[in-house]
């Protein structure tokens, strides 16, 4: 389990990595936490001849308030992401799934931004940007561009990135104040993918679902946006048969792989559970 | 392939090498500078053998190349003794609680033991289970290791250790 | 006497032996990172060979092309099969008396098998250089199905065995077939079932599983051509059974050969077999000349050496119709992959598997054991169990609880009916063992009053209605085990491997200050030899346990001794300590007699030295003795104070224990939650309290991955689909429950200081606990048996076949 | 696994069946193909690129063309090494039904089998990708025939 040789790089700054990855063509990949890429290099099924390792670019780091929207650099970590008050206080779903990421080792070396890029289904983060409404900041020789969370992920490691273009950072608007949410992931042990897992960001008015929105992880080879399962709910308070047409509406859109996780119809049927539990919950702690 | 020159402090001592960019750091440690302590178990950043401590950080370092660990501070469990020499909390703490049988996953349990401790002195059971699950132990089933941590951070906060009950 | 004249109970307490939890020596070094393992031995001038592996599970090799590999830089030597023939090590003997390739030799037969070994400068080279051999292959249809492997149009696999109507173990009736073995009266058995009220029968299986130790197996070869020596180091549960094993087939006398395990990262089992890394190494080093490293990564561990279990066993119970068993028929399919590569004694083609009668009083019983070859690695070693005992006790134990389902029997009162009462030991079990003691009764009520088990089944009940009434959608589970183990292998009446019979050994020195050294032919992998070996001497000779200092490993050093594995180091290697502790104790007395001028028969040992009787201020202490044993023996006597013991056990030794695990399963997810577990443990004499207890703890942790689910699964095409800790179960810190460990004392009647052994109890015992708390949980819905392992979608799927998820 | 699905082309099956028959055709739709010989009739070999995120392999081997129901059917069948990635095997029964004179639906019923390291560890990502795969390779080999029947 050894990698093949490569070329490293350690740019100081987007461009001159933006630069790197163009002039270098598509058998040079970025590096950021590493801890997907690394393992498929040492069992040599990636085989980059040049690696960009983005941990030279300080401007990649931090989590800043921009008006309404949390900004979070993509080389943030798991373990910074968790560590922040502002993400706990603001988004604390984020907090929340965040712990449930790997291991703590992982944690501290995973960021962001890889998490989101990289368009792996089984990965936590996008569904969750999804479910917030958040953009990403894409960056490449032709400058910067915006792209919906919703609209960048398009198969499984196929994502709305163009070569040579690196997301560098994450917009996240901050959920209403008393929101409800809540990441339910079912996973067979630390460490795991998600056998299924959803998240749910909500409001309350009355006892009744005001707004609410679902993503869901590792049921379908992209993260998933479950507008109809939200739209179930909405108007609702949450009762039995609402929970159920909600779970269905999820489940319908779901088309997991059949692995070591379970077969197809275990994935989609826990998957309407994950968004069953995670409506209660969030439900629960809205205020 | 042209090789890097690498510099860095490893348990306090300023180290250099010649690394081929695609050189892990366990096997730099390991190999380049002969501390045999920390252990390669799984090699897919699952069993933890190989955590060692960068910059205040328990890292895997079968998934980090050395290159990338340049002008970092390292501790491995070759530099978790105390200054004396004598065994430091955690280390006694695994003696005494038997955390340990076949020893191969200990040097990476305790210097992430190590930083779970420095981050939260007096850690919940779960928490301890929470923060050492990046560790694999074939051995003790845990129970004794989560002991030993407990131990260890009575010894450092200078109260009694008392045993859970059974 | 004065104040300062330690009391017994102090002198006692200064030895630390038997009995008392004496903290490790192991861990001084291995908490500061100063183990030394295989790894981490580093010899001048060393090289690093890496395999070139199959992605076929079943194919014709036709074409190695090494050209491109050769000219990786730092590339030396690529070694094939071809080479091998030149040195005759193309094929090796298996422990089960089978033949493997080294290297494929025409066809491969099972995925990541060994093609090539690509010898290079460093590991990385290496690599570099295995990747660059190209091979050219003719993939042909694969076997995956035991149960296919014997129909007529099933591809043959071994073609080197066409038309061997015999093997190792008797007759074979197919090409795929390995050994029908059969034990126990078959008349009898039969007729007993033609009687009975009432009869079950199941097909309960056993999938394959793996030891995994967190070290892999590795090696470092050295030869000195101008010597004419071959040193090894490596991860071996049995050195000298390696060096035998090398001095047989590489033809270099055995004295030339030196075997050291050094310390090992755990075995399990892994660390028994001969694989083919440490042949291609010691090949490879005789080649170039040069020390050759060989490290297996965690994918070809999981993957290429040594599966455990893979047992398909058709059951039958037969009984009376208030609960009395009378019959026990058992059938097995036996999957041992490419090659019968099973780590068991000579004669047993199933290991102990005839321990499946348990713990239970049958009469008569008749067992028959099919072996096959499929397109899957070759192994079936003990993973932490003595040679297919768990398999035995995963038999029964799940039999046991769907007879009492069937006669709406409470399964601790069934079995409570059925056990071996403690005035039938030593007993004759219907398939040919002796169980040499036993109190099975006390063991299970006092693990009932424990854990409370009626209140336990009333609050079932309660769940169970409230369940039925839709107020709870989590179903709970109670899983009882109760296990006999046979370990300690073994008498030379019926144990050898290849031919040596399993006895074990220990010299022991004392020095003139008192302190001294033992060396024993068996071989820790974290047990903590080092430490309870010591313990045994310091009780049976008066000397403190530090000043013992135990070494294993060293085939120059140590005494021949068969190694460490099944649970035999206690019984075994723990006997012949004692016993050449008693030697040293023996002549000590006859030393301490001339010095105290009284008759030893006058004199009495007394915990760290000689009195003489009725004279208590006469004492001459061992530490005195030691000296006195290099300048003033008595006349006609040898100086010195040293003994060897070469112990061969007149029978096994038998642990029990009576388990018991509460559940709780969710329906809807099939998550479970292992709210209580506990383990009431007899292994006779404890020698260490803590290390038995870790002991418990960490086989518990790897029965309760196995039961749910740690497999090793291959695809319908033969790929091996649970490569890495991500797909093989591997329980963490989180998902691992709360061990409760009790104990009882039933001494062994024929042990020297009545231990049993206890490493392998808790995977033998718990893993039918675990499983039974599953089915148990599901009984009431109409199941009565759900295969392992119980995965979460397993139990989902169980739930939903059963009605309770729609 | 196993998939099948169909493709709507604008143009008749015999100019369909031709395609299916086009060495060059076939180069331009198999995704990642890098070359494709003709060897002896209705056999081929190939090289074809796979790239699914970071992982990359080269599988080279051999195209099969058998079964013919001509212009109705035929069987393409590959298999091919992929070097340390492992190997890769599988086949589609193509059938072809005339919808109208110029138009022509396309079924396919894919059977694919991998083996070695990616199908070790690698099962998690490959259904969907083969999946994708199949899909990519007979919507551009729509494109490309309903191109052709446009220029003629």
């Amino acid at each position: 389990m050894i990698p093949g040789s490569f070329s490293y790089h350690r740019p100081a700054s987007v461009a001159d990595a933006v630069k790197l990855l163009v002039d270098l063509g598509e058998d040079a990949r970025p590096l950021a936490g590493g801890h997907s890429l690394v393992p498929m290099m040492k069992l040599r099924l990636a085989t980059p001849t040049h690696l960009v390792d983005l941990h030279g670019i300080a401007g990649l780091k931090g989590i800043s308030r921009d008006g309404q929207n949390l900004v979070i650099g993509a080389m943030t970590t798991q373990h910074e992401l968790l560590a922040s008050d502002d993400v706990a206080k603001a988004v604390p779903i984020l907090h929340e799934a965040a712990l449930l990421i790997a291991d703590p080792q992982v944690r501290y070396r995973g960021t962001i931004g890889g998490n989101v890029a990289n368009g792996d289904p089984g990965n936590d983060m996008p569904a969750l940007m999804m479910t917030l409404g958040a953009s990403y900041r894409l960056e490449g020789a032709g400058g910067a561009r915006d792209v919906a969370a919703a609209d960048f992920y398009q198969g499984a490691y196929f994502t709305a990135l163009e070569p040579g273009e690196i997301l560098t950072s994450i917009s996240v608007p901050v959920p209403a104040a008393g929101h409800g949410y809540a990441y339910e992931k079912l996973k067979r042990k630390v460490g795991d993918y998600a056998t299924a897992a959803a998240a749910v960001v909500l409001t309350m008015s009355g006892g009744k679902v005001a707004t609410c929105s679902i993503g869901l992880t590792n049921v379908h080879e992209t993260p998933l946006f479950a507008v109809d399962a939200a739209k179930a709910v909405i108007g609702t308070s949450l009762d039995t048969a609402a929970l159920k047409k909600a779970a269905a509406a999820a489940s319908a859109i779901m088309a997991p792989a059949a692995d070591a996780r379970g077969p197809v119809e275990y994935r989609k049927h826990v998957g309407g559970i994950m968004v069953t539990r995670a409506l209660q919950r969030a439900a629960s702690v809205a205020k | 392939m042209a090789k890097t020159h690498v510099t860095m402090k490893v348990n306090g001592a300023e180290v250099e090498g010649l690394v081929e960019p695609r050189t892990l750091l366990v096997h730099f440690i390991r190999e380049n500078l002969q501390m045999t302590g920390t252990h390669i178990g799984c090699e897919t950043t699952h069993c933890g053998a190989c955590t060692v401590d960068i910059d205040g950080m328990s890292v895997k370092s079968c998934t980090m190349f050395a290159v990338q660990a340049e002008g970092s501070d390292i501790i491995t469990v070759e530099g978790m003794a105390n200054a004396d020499g004598t065994l430091s909390a955690l280390q006694e703490g695994f003696r005494m609680m038997h955390g340990l049988q076949c020893g191969f996953c200990t040097p990476g349990m305790i210097v992430r033991a190590h930083r779970l401790l420095k981050e939260n002195s007096s850690p919940s059971e779960p928490e301890i289970r929470m923060g050492i699950s990046g560790n694999i132990c074939r051995c003790t089933g845990y129970q004794n290791i989560v002991k030993a941590i407990q131990y260890a951070a009575a010894k450092i906060n200078g109260v009694e250790f008392q045993e859970a009950a059974e | 006497m004065n104040d300062l004249t330690p009391t017994r109970e102090q002198r006692t307490a200064a030895l630390e032996g038997m009995g008392c939890k004496r903290k490790r020596v192991e861990d001084i070094r291995f908490t500061q990172g100063r183990g030394n393992y295989v790894d981490d031995v580093k010899l001048p001038g060393m090289l690093h060979g890496d395999f070139v592996r199959s992605p076929h599970p079943h194919a014709r090799v036709k074409k190695i092309d090494d050209s491109e590999a050769l000219k990786v830089p730092g590339v030396l030597a690529v070694i094939t099969a071809e080479t091998l023939k030149t040195v005759n090590l193309a094929w090796m003997p298996t422990l089960a008396g089978d033949v493997q390739m080294v290297l494929a030799d025409g066809k491969v037969l099972f995925q990541n098998q060994e093609v090539a070994f690509v010898v290079a400068t460093d590991r990385y080279a290496a690599d570099d250089g295995i990747n660059a051999v190209i091979v050219e292959y003719e993939p042909l249809p694969p076997l995956v199905d035991p149960f296919k492997a014997m129909d007529a149009d099933a591809p043959v696999l071994r073609e080197d065995l066409v038309g061997k109507t015999s093997g190792a173990h008797g007759p074979r009736k197919h090409n795929n077939h390995i050994f029908e073995w059969t034990v126990g009266d078959k008349d009898l058995t039969d007729a007993a079932f033609g009687k009975a009220d009432v009869k079950i029968k199941e097909m309960i299986s056993y999938h394959r599983t793996h030891p995994s130790p967190l070290e892999t197996c590795q090696c470092v070869c050295s030869f000195d051509k101008i010597k004419g020596e071959l040193t090894i180091y490596g991860t071996f549960q049995a050195p000298h059974v390696i060096r035998t094993v090398v001095a047989l087939i590489a033809k270099i006398p055995e004295h030339k050969i030196h075997v050291i395990a050094p310390d090992i990262g755990g075995g399990f089992g892994n660390k028994v077999g001969a694989y083919p890394g440490y042949i291609c190494a010691a090949v490879a080093s005789i080649v170039t000349g040069k020390p050759v490293k060989w490290v297996e990564d965690r994918i070809e561990n999981l993957t290429a050496t040594s599966f455990a279990r893979d047992y398909h066993m058709t059951t039958e119970v037969a009984a009376t119709k208030d609960g009395k068993v009378t019959g026990l028929r058992v059938h097995v399919l036996a999957d041992h992959g490419a090659f019968d590569a099973c780590a068991d004694p000579s004669k047993w083609p199933a290991g102990f598997f005839n321990i499946v009668t348990g713990s239970y009083d049958f009469p008569t019983a008749h067992l028959a054991v099919d072996g096959v070859y499929t397109n899957k690695a070759p192994g079936g070693v003990a993973y932490r169990c003595s040679f297919r005992v768990t398999e035995a006790a995963y038999c029964i134990e799940r039999a046991m609880d769907i007879l009492a389902q069937k006669l709406k029997m409470d399964p601790a009162e069934l079995r409570l009916k059925n056990f071996i009462k403690p005035e039938q030991f030593p007993y004759h079990s219907a398939l040919g063992w002796e169980y040499d003691s036993g109190d099975y009764h006390t063991a299970m009520r006092k693990m009932m009053e424990t854990t409370g088990y009626a209140a336990l089944r009333k609050e079932q009940a309660d769940k169970r209605a409230a369940f039925a009434r839709g107020e709870t959608r989590d179903i709970m589970g109670l899983g009882i085990s109760f296990f006999t183990e046979i370990v300690g292998a073994g008498p030379s009446k019926n144990c050898d491997i290849l031919g040596i019979a399993m006895f074990d050994s220990c010299e022991i020195r004392m020095h003139p200050t008192g302190a001294g050294i033992a060396r024993v032919g068996s071989k820790s992998q974290g047990q903590g030899h080092e430490t309870t070996w010591a313990q045994i001497i310091a009780t049976e000779i008066g000397i403190p346990a530090d000043n013992i200092m135990v070494e294993e490993g060293n085939t120059d050093t140590a005494p021949y001794g068969l190694g460490t594995y099944g649970s035999r180091s206690t019984p075994v290697a723990g006997a012949a300590i004692a016993m050449a502790a008693r030697k040293i104790k023996a002549k000590a007395q006859m030393i301490a007699a001339y010095k105290l001028e009284v008759h030893e028969d006058d004199l009495e040992f007394d915990i760290d030295g000689f009195r003489v009787r009725g004279l208590p201020e006469k004492f001459m202490s061992m530490k005195d003795i030691c000296w006195a044993a290099y300048n003033s023996v008595p006349p006609g006597m040898e100086p010195g104070l040293e003994a060897v013991s070469y112990y061969d056990p007149p029978n096994m030794t038998y642990p029990f224990g009576a388990y018991l695990c509460v559940m709780d399963i969710d329906v809807d997810t099939g998550v479970y939650k292992v709210r209580r577990f506990y383990a009431l443990d007899d292994c006779g004499t404890r020698i260490n309290p803590m290390i038995i207890e870790g002991q418990v703890h960490g086989g518990l942790t790897e029965a309760f991955a196995i039961a749910m689910g740690q497999e090793i699964r291959y695809d319908e095409v033969g790929n091996v689909v649970t490569g890495s800790f991500m797909d093989f179960f591997m329980p963490t810190a989180v998902e691992t429950p709360h061990w409760e460990t009790d104990f009882t004392v039933t001494p062994s009647p024929h042990h020297p200081i009545g231990a049993k052994g206890v490493g392998e109890s808790p995977n033998v015992g718990g893993v039918p606990a675990f499983s039974n708390a599953v089915n148990d949980a599901f009984s009431f819905l109409g199941s009565t048996h759900i295969q392992m392992p119980h995965d979460f979608w397993r139990n989902w799927k169980a739930a939903k076949d059963l009605g309770a998820v729609a | 696994m196993q998939m099948n699905d169909s493709q709507r082309i604008p143009a008749s099956r015999e100019e369909v069946w031709a395609a299916l028959n086009d060495p060059a055709v076939l180069k331009q739709c198999i995704p990642g193909c890098q070359s494709l010989d003709v060897t002896a009739p209705n056999e081929m070999t190939a090289t074809v690129v796979f790239r699914v995120g970071p992982v990359k392999a080269t599988f080279s081997g051999k195209v099969t063309l058998s079964d013919f129901d001509p212009p109705n059917a035929y069987r393409i069948s590959g298999e091919g090494s992929g070097g340390v990635a492992g190997f890769a095997k599988g086949g589609a029964l193509v059938r072809l039904e005339s919808e109208s004179a110029d138009v022509t639906v396309l079924y396919y019923d894919v059977d694919a089998q991998i083996g070695g390291k990616l199908a070790q560890l690698g099962a998690r990502l490959i259904n969907s990708t083969a999946t994708k795969l199949a899909g990519e390779f007979f919507k551009s080999f729509a494109e490309v025939v309903s191109a052709k029947a446009e220029a003629s």
